[in-house]
This record gives structure tokens, C-alpha cells and sequence, in this order.
């Protein structure tokens, strides 16, 4: 086994174990940290990836941004469920299985695939390469142009609606 | 010199715990925990596939990247609409378990 | 190898004979990389962490000298061990674990805050051929560490149980998260100028610091970093008369240590983040060929715009929290954004010229955007009609005044 | 680019641990002698009152929300920074279309009073 697979493994081994952690914990904001360090694991996973870019990106946006939202979320909308309740709905059985079986269907169909077994090698990107090439595509009218505007449009309604929702003028103008 | 096949099976793992998570918590915002994992798993799929292809045509290949960065713009679209529904159902009916939001009234 | 060689760049000398030293034992190379860069992480880090003991020295004297004090002055000349004293007595303190805490953030939580200010240094170029890493990236990963303290302080506050703590948290990463959106806009500034998001190319791009292209931008990075920090006027988080303490009050012996630590190490971070992005970095006459003289550029520059947060600190009054909100979203976010648009339409358009052409169209849009806004702000400041408190005769403090001139007009 | 990233990790790994050894030897080096009082929280002198995971107003949410969405926004502006010098025109007028569709959402928030601290 060599260096890189060692470091893979150590990773996967992190990021499969936080994210079990995640969906078992009772306390809600112990399963917000164990979140925060499944992204972690998957940031370092992209870094292995040659994707510096989205390694960087993922700690950002997702520990950065969201999962500072989540645990706010959290904090406002605490005491509602203790601790002591069970989190798990009644079927979580049939869940499990069925998450099983998935899992073997998903396996199995991949493998038949003859590029299953690629060895992926480095791709020794110089530089800026990769971002100046994304950067590039990003505003390229032949290229994502309109995806990159329409992905705007998705932000500015979720800008809208989140402050829409959330914002209650009503309870504000009372207190 | 990892193979392929690792990033894909631990792609499907971490979406399946994802899946797992969203089925069974009774609370909303573990839903979304769930969701965020599923996503994240897409991401190591299509950035895998990103270098495979990378490595194959001897080119960047900017199609994954793309897609990329419209799964996190998407994730965090939904967060913050996700948890912004939250806490209003929250306000209005003391209550982030999923089963009890069973009402459209506000 | 002679002594001035040595003498010219120390590091590189000693990170070579290293190398041979590992490689005449017989090491393979991708071990012996491995051990040198594990060293010198290791030394980088513990120098970071022993150069904090001088500046809370230093920062405790200057504000001293502002505040009409002596500041430190009994152990050792000018009381300069005095923070050795102090590390020597809080590292023999007792730690105290108040009852009901939640174990694990609450014992990770200052952990976390000294990494995420330590990581900073890793990408920080120290000279053109000392350096820690040469990450593509290092501007966004700049950011994303930021994002980590938050997660630190939000750990420190819910781990806490105690309400005052949770509140000086989400207080603090309120402000943290808030001040990263203007300061994240205006990076874009460099990234662009110099085409390249690793710290190297930014410092190898500017022939001429960036900060005469950008002044406006500068100010803005400048007063962000310092919210960021949760410094005064913006230290918010820490009010001691609304909220005893902040996020760190029930931790005690070494870790309250470690907050501390953190807090004053990241001002000096901040200010080497400011130099190597506007000031130029590591260069200066000289420094290309001896690269050691580029090291002491970096530390001076960086000691200044230090020094300049430092007398901020001990001469501004506190904000309070609307009016740092405020501050963030109705000035510095939109006047950067707008910034951001002129700057990229603009330099695009007069491309053709030449470089020197962009560059004098930026910092014409630098001043004409600076001095509008402040117009702007100040036309708002005099509509604005402010109670009166006390008697006529004296002048009255007018708490909604940013930028005020005219104190005794009610 | 590999090596770089090891070395960023090499770093995380020091500066986590650096000061984790240094709270582990203080505490192996100082007195332990704990009192009920002495563990009490420090809140006002008094004993605490009520649940400590209160709730909090809903402007912090909006402010992270708000965040949010502008640093996903700023995050893909970062490689259209590094490909600014080789764009034209047309791509650079693109770029201003993103940013002022967002920035048209931010006055809206504005204009509503989500963005003011009451």
C-alpha cells in the first residue's frame, strides 16, 4: 500500500465514522460537529482528488457557512426534543435494510463497468491551471455561461425566500 | 495510484449513511444533516469522475468542475431555505419533528 | 559552503544540510521531504506561538503609553519579562471544569481557535524562497481558516453552560461571519490584479505595492480584518459590563491561556496578511538578492500596520452591536460590491493601453468612490437628529455618529 | 500540488497539536483541588437559573443566512478573478450581470429591514 492510499484510507476512515456519528447521536449539536468533521474528511478526500479548488471551497462554504447555519438553527430552535426521546422513527429497521440492499444493487452494477478499476495517476496541474481553465468556462458564452447566471437567479431566490420565510415583520414590529 | 473503484464505494457509503439519516430522524434539521452527507457524496462521485476523465482525454476537463460548483450553490440554496422553513414551523407550531408537520396552514 | 552564503538565507542553508543529513542515512526521499517539512512546521509554529509572549508585552506597554500608564515595568528592563511571568503562572494554574459542561467542545474549543490562527502562517511567504506551502488556493483557504475559529468560538460558547457565554458567542460569530463578506470581495482585488490566487504570485506581482492602487480597498480590508479579530472598537463579544467576559469566562488556568494567546496572535496575523496582500510582501531594495533582508521587510511592514491596530485599540470608543451591523451591511458590503463592479468594467475597458493605465483607472475609482461615500455618510449624519442629554453648554456624545467631526452640535 | 497539501496538513496537524500538549502538560503540572463551589458557573454570584440553551432572536439567522449567499457568490467569483486577465468584454459584463443580480436581492433584504439590528 502506498503513501497516497494510506492517507486515503485514514480519510475515508474519518469521514464514514463521522458521518455514522451524525445520523446515531441523540444531541443534535453533537451531530452538527461530527457534520462539521464529515466535511472535513471530504475536503481532504477532494484535496487527494488534485481538486484544490473544491477542497478549498468545501471548508468555506460548508463549514464556513453552513454548518455555522445549521448550528444556529439549532440554537434557535432547541429544547424542543430531549435528549433523553429517541431520534429514530419507528421503521428505522426497515430503513436499514433497505439501505443494505442499496448498497449491494449500486456495487454491483458499478463493477460491471470496465472503468471500475482505473488506477487514477497524478495529474500534476501546474499552477493555476485547473482554476484559470474553470474560471474561463465559467463566463464563456460557448461554455457555462448560462448555467452561471441561472445558478445566480437560484441564490437570489433563495436569498429572497429564506429572509421571507424566516423574517417575521409581524413579531418584529410587537417586540 | 488509488483505484477508482475506492473513491466510488466510499462515494456510495457516505451516500447511503446520507439516505439513512434522512429517513429515520425525527427531526428536520437531522433530515437536512442527512441531506448535506448525499450531497456531499454526489460531489466526491463527480469530482472522481472529474479527474478520471482529466486523466484520460490528457486535458482539463471543465464539465465536472461545473457540475461541482452547482451542487455546493445548489446545498447551499436549500440550506438556508431549508432552515429558514424550520424556524418559522418552529415559531408557529413549537414543534421540528417532521411527522407533526402534517398542516400547510400558517 | 562560506558564511555569507549562509548568512543570505539562512533557512534554505539549513533545510539543505538536512536533506543531506537524511539522505547519508540512507532515508528515501519521499521520507526525508516528509521530516523536513514536519520540522519545519513544528518550528514555524512553536516560533509563532513564542513571538506571541513579545507582543502581548509590546501591546500591553503601547496601550499603557496611550492610556497615560506605565504598563508593565517591574520584572526584567522595561518589564519585558513580564509575560514570561505571566505564562510561567498561568501554566501552574488550576484547571477548573465547572460542573455541567459538555465535555468535548468545551475541551476542544481553544484547541481549535489557536489552530485556526496558527494555520494562517503556513501559507505566508517569508521571503522568494522561504516559504511555508505554495498553495494554488491560499487566498480561499485564508478564508476558509477564518471559518474555522468561528466553529471554535461557537464550540466555546455551548460548552460552556452559562448563558452570558453563549450569547458573547453568537455575538462574536455573528460579527466574524460578517465582516468575512466585504473582506472576501476586496481579495478578489488582488487575486485579479495578479491574476493568481497563490500568496507567491500575488507578492511577485506587485512591482508596485498594492496598496497605491487601492487605497479604498485597503481601508476596508483593513477595518474588516480588525472586526474580524473581534478587536476594539469592534470587540463586541467581550463587552465586560454587558457580558462579564465573553466566550472564554468559564475557562480557566491554560486554556483561558490559550484564548488569549489566540486573540492577540491573530492581530499580528492579521497585519501579516495585510502586508504580504497590499504592502508587497517581502519586497524591498535588496531583498531578491538576500533573501533574509526580505524576511525583515515582511516582519517591519507587518510590525507597523500591527502597531496601527494597536493605537485603534487604545484610542476608539466601542461600537455597539446595531451599529456594527450596520457598519458591515449598509456600508462596507455594498461600497465594496460597487467597488468590485467599477474596478472590473473599468480596467477592462482602458486594457488595451497598458498595465499602467489599469492600474491608474483603479485607484482614480479608489479615491472618487472613497470620497463619495463619505459624503454620502456624512450628509446622513447631519439629518439625523439626536437627543439631547445633559446641559447646553457642554458637548454632548452623539452615539450615532461613524465619523463625526462636530461633537458639540446637537 | 500534492505536496503542498501535504504540507498544509502537516501544519494542521502541528498547530492542533502544539497547543493540545501544552493544555495537556498544564494540567498534569498544576493542583487539582475541586469544590463544589469552585465548579459552580460563574453566571451573577447566584446559582443558575433556568435551561442555559435559551433561544436566541432571529436576526443572527438572518445575518448567517445573508452571509451565506454572498460567500457562495464571492467563492465563484475567485476563478473568474484569476481568468479576468484573459476575458473579454463580454465576459466581464457576465460577471457584473452575477454580481448585480445578487446585489439587487441584497437592497430588497435591505429595503425590508432584515439587515437593521432592532
Amino acid at each position: 500500500m502506498s503513501v497516497q492510499q494510506l492517507f486515503f484510507v485514514v480519510f475515508a476512515l474519518i469521514t464514514i465514522f463521522s458521518a455514522l456519528m451524525v445520523v446515531s447521536l441523540r444531541n443534535l449539536l453533537h451531530s452538527a460537529l461530527w457534520l462539521i468533521m464529515a466535511l472535513l474528511g471530504v475536503a481532504s478526500i477532494f484535496a487527494i482528488l488534485e481538486a484544490s479548488f473544491f477542497a478549498a471551497v468545501q471548508i468555506l462554504v460548508y463549514i464556513g457557512a453552513i454548518a455555522i447555519l445549521i448550528i444556529f438553527a439549532v440554537m434557535l430552535t432547541h429544547n424542543i426534543m430531549s435528549v433523553a426521546e429517541t431520534q429514530t422513527n419507528r421503521s428505522w429497521g426497515i430503513a436499514l435494510v433497505m439501505v443494505v440492499i442499496i448498497f449491494f444493487i449500486i456495487i454491483t452494477q458499478i463493477s460491471t463497468w470496465p472503468g471500475f478499476n482505473t488506477r487514477l495517476q497524478a495529474l500534476n496541474i501546474p499552477g493555476q491551471d485547473a482554476v484559470l481553465a474553470f474560471g474561463t468556462g465559467l463566463v464563456d458564452p460557448q461554455g457555462f455561461a448560462l448555467p452561471f447566471e441561472t445558478a445566480s437567479v437560484l441564490l437570489l431566490a433563495a436569498l429572497l425566500g429564506g429572509v421571507f420565510i424566516a423574517f417575521d415583520q409581524r413579531r418584529e414590529k410587537k417586540s | 495510484m488509488i483505484p477508482l473503484s475506492w473513491y466510488l464505494i466510499l462515494a456510495a457509503i457516505l451516500f447511503l449513511l446520507g439516505l439513512y439519516g434522512a429517513m429515520v430522524r425525527k427531526n428536520s434539521i437531522a433530515i437536512l444533516m442527512g441531506v448535506e452527507l448525499m450531497l456531499n457524496a454526489v460531489n466526491i462521485n463527480i469530482l472522481a469522475f472529474w479527474h478520471y476523465h482529466s486523466q484520460v482525454n490528457g486535458a482539463i476537463e471543465i464539465n465536472g468542475m461545473v457540475f461541482a460548483a452547482i451542487v455546493v450553490i445548489a446545498a447551499a440554496a436549500e440550506a438556508a431555505v431549508a432552515l429558514a422553513i424550520i424556524i418559522s414551523v418552529f415559531r408557529n407550531n413549537k414543534s421540528i419533528v417532521a411527522a407533526d408537520m402534517n398542516t400547510l396552514k400558517g | 559552503m562560506n558564511l555569507i552564503d549562509f548568512l543570505r538565507d539562512p533557512i534554505i542553508a539549513i533545510s539543505d544540510w538536512i536533506t543531506n543529513l537524511f539522505s547519508n542515512w540512507g532515508m528515501a526521499t519521499d521520507w526525508a521531504t516528509f521530516l523536513l517539512y514536519l520540522i519545519g512546521a513544528a518550528v514555524l509554529g512553536i516560533s509563532a506561538l513564542l513571538m506571541t509572549l513579545f507582543f502581548i508585552w509590546a501591546e500591553r506597554k503601547i496601550i499603557g503609553r496611550l492610556q497615560d500608564r506605565v504598563g508593565p515595568n517591574q520584572i526584567g528592563p522595561w518589564g519585558i519579562f513580564q509575560s514570561v511571568a505571566d505564562m510561567v503562572k498561568i501554566f501552574i494554574k488550576e484547571h477548573i471544569i465547572p460542573t455541567g459542561v459538555d465535555p468535548i467542545p468545551y475541551h476542544l474549543a481553544p484547541i481549535v481557535l489557536v489552530a485556526s490562527v496558527l494555520m494562517v502562517w503556513a501559507i505566508v511567504p517569508f521571503s522568494n524562497t522561504v516559504y511555508g506551502s505554495n498553495l494554488n488556493v491560499a487566498v480561499i483557504f485564508l478564508l476558509a481558516v477564518g471559518g474555522l475559529g468561528e466553529v471554535g468560538v461557537m464550540m466555546a460558547g455551548w460548552g460552556s453552560n452559562n448563558k452570558y457565554a453563549l450569547i458573547s458567542a453568537f455575538r462574536a460569530s455573528a460579527q466574524m461571519i460578517s465582516y468575512e463578506v466585504p473582506m472576501a470581495i476586496i481579495l478578489l482585488i488582488p487575486v485579479l490584479l495578479s491574476s493568481s490566487m497563490s500568496m507567491n504570485d500575488i507578492v511577485n506581482a506587485q512591482n508596485i505595492p498594492y496598496i497605491l492602487v487601492l487605497p479604498f480597498g485597503a481601508l476596508i480590508f483593513f477595518i474588516a480584518s480588525i472586526a474580524e479579530n473581534g478587536r476594539a472598537p469592534f470587540d463586541l463579544a467581550e463587552a465586560e459590563s454587558e457580558l462579564v467576559a465573553g466566550f472564554n469566562i468559564e475557562y480557566s488556568g491554560l486554556k483561558f491561556g490559550m484564548f488569549y494567546v489566540a486573540d492577540f496572535l491573530r492581530a499580528f496575523t492579521s497585519a501579516l496578511i495585510f502586508s504580504t496582500l497590499f504592502l508587497g510582501g517581502w519586497k524591498g531594495p535588496g531583498a531578491e538578492a538576500i533573501p533574509v533582508l526580505g524576511a525583515f521587510y515582511l516582519i517591519a511592514k507587518s510590525l507597523i500596520i500591527w502597531f496601527l491596530g494597536v493605537w485603534i485599540r487604545g484610542s476608539f470608543p466601542r461600537y455597539r452591536i446595531d451599529q456594527m451591523m450596520n457598519i458591515n451591511w449598509k456600508f462596507l458590503t455594498p461600497i465594496s460590491l460597487v467597488l468590485f463592479m467599477l474596478v472590473i468594467l473599468f480596467s477592462k475597458l482602458v486594457e488595451p493601453v497598458g498595465q499602467n493605465m489599469q492600474y491608474l483607472v483603479i485607484l482614480i475609482i479608489n479615491l472618487g468612490l472613497f470620497f463619495l461615500s463619505f459624503r454620502i455618510l456624512n450628509n446622513q449624519n447631519k439629518k439625523k437628529v439626536v437627543a439631547e442629554v445633559g446641559s447646553r453648554t457642554r458637548p454632548v456624545a452623539k452615539p450615532d455618529n461613524l465619523f463625526s467631526k462636530d461633537v458639540s452640535r446637537g | 500540488m500534492l505536496n503542498q497539501w501535504l504540507y498544509i496538513g502537516i501544519f494542521v496537524v502541528i498547530s492542533l497539536a502544539l497547543p493540545a500538549v501544552a493544555i495537556l502538560l498544564a494540567r498534569i503540572l498544576s493542583p487539582k483541588k475541586p469544590n463544589k463551589i469552585k465548579n459552580s458557573a460563574y453566571e451573577c454570584g447566584m446559582e443558575t437559573y433556568d435551561k442555559t440553551w435559551v433561544q436566541f432572536r432571529i436576526q443572527y439567522y438572518l445575518y448567517a443566512l445573508v452571509f451565506l449567499i454572498f460567500d457562495v457568490e464571492t467563492v465563484f467569483l475567485f476563478p473568474i478573478a484569476v481568468a479576468y486577465n484573459q476575458a473579454t468584454l463580454f465576459m466581464v459584463i457576465e460577471a457584473i450581470i452575477f454580481i448585480s443580480i445578487l446585489f439587487g436581492g441584497f437592497l430588497y433584504v435591505w429595503r425590508k429591514g432584515a439587515l437593521s439590528w432592532y
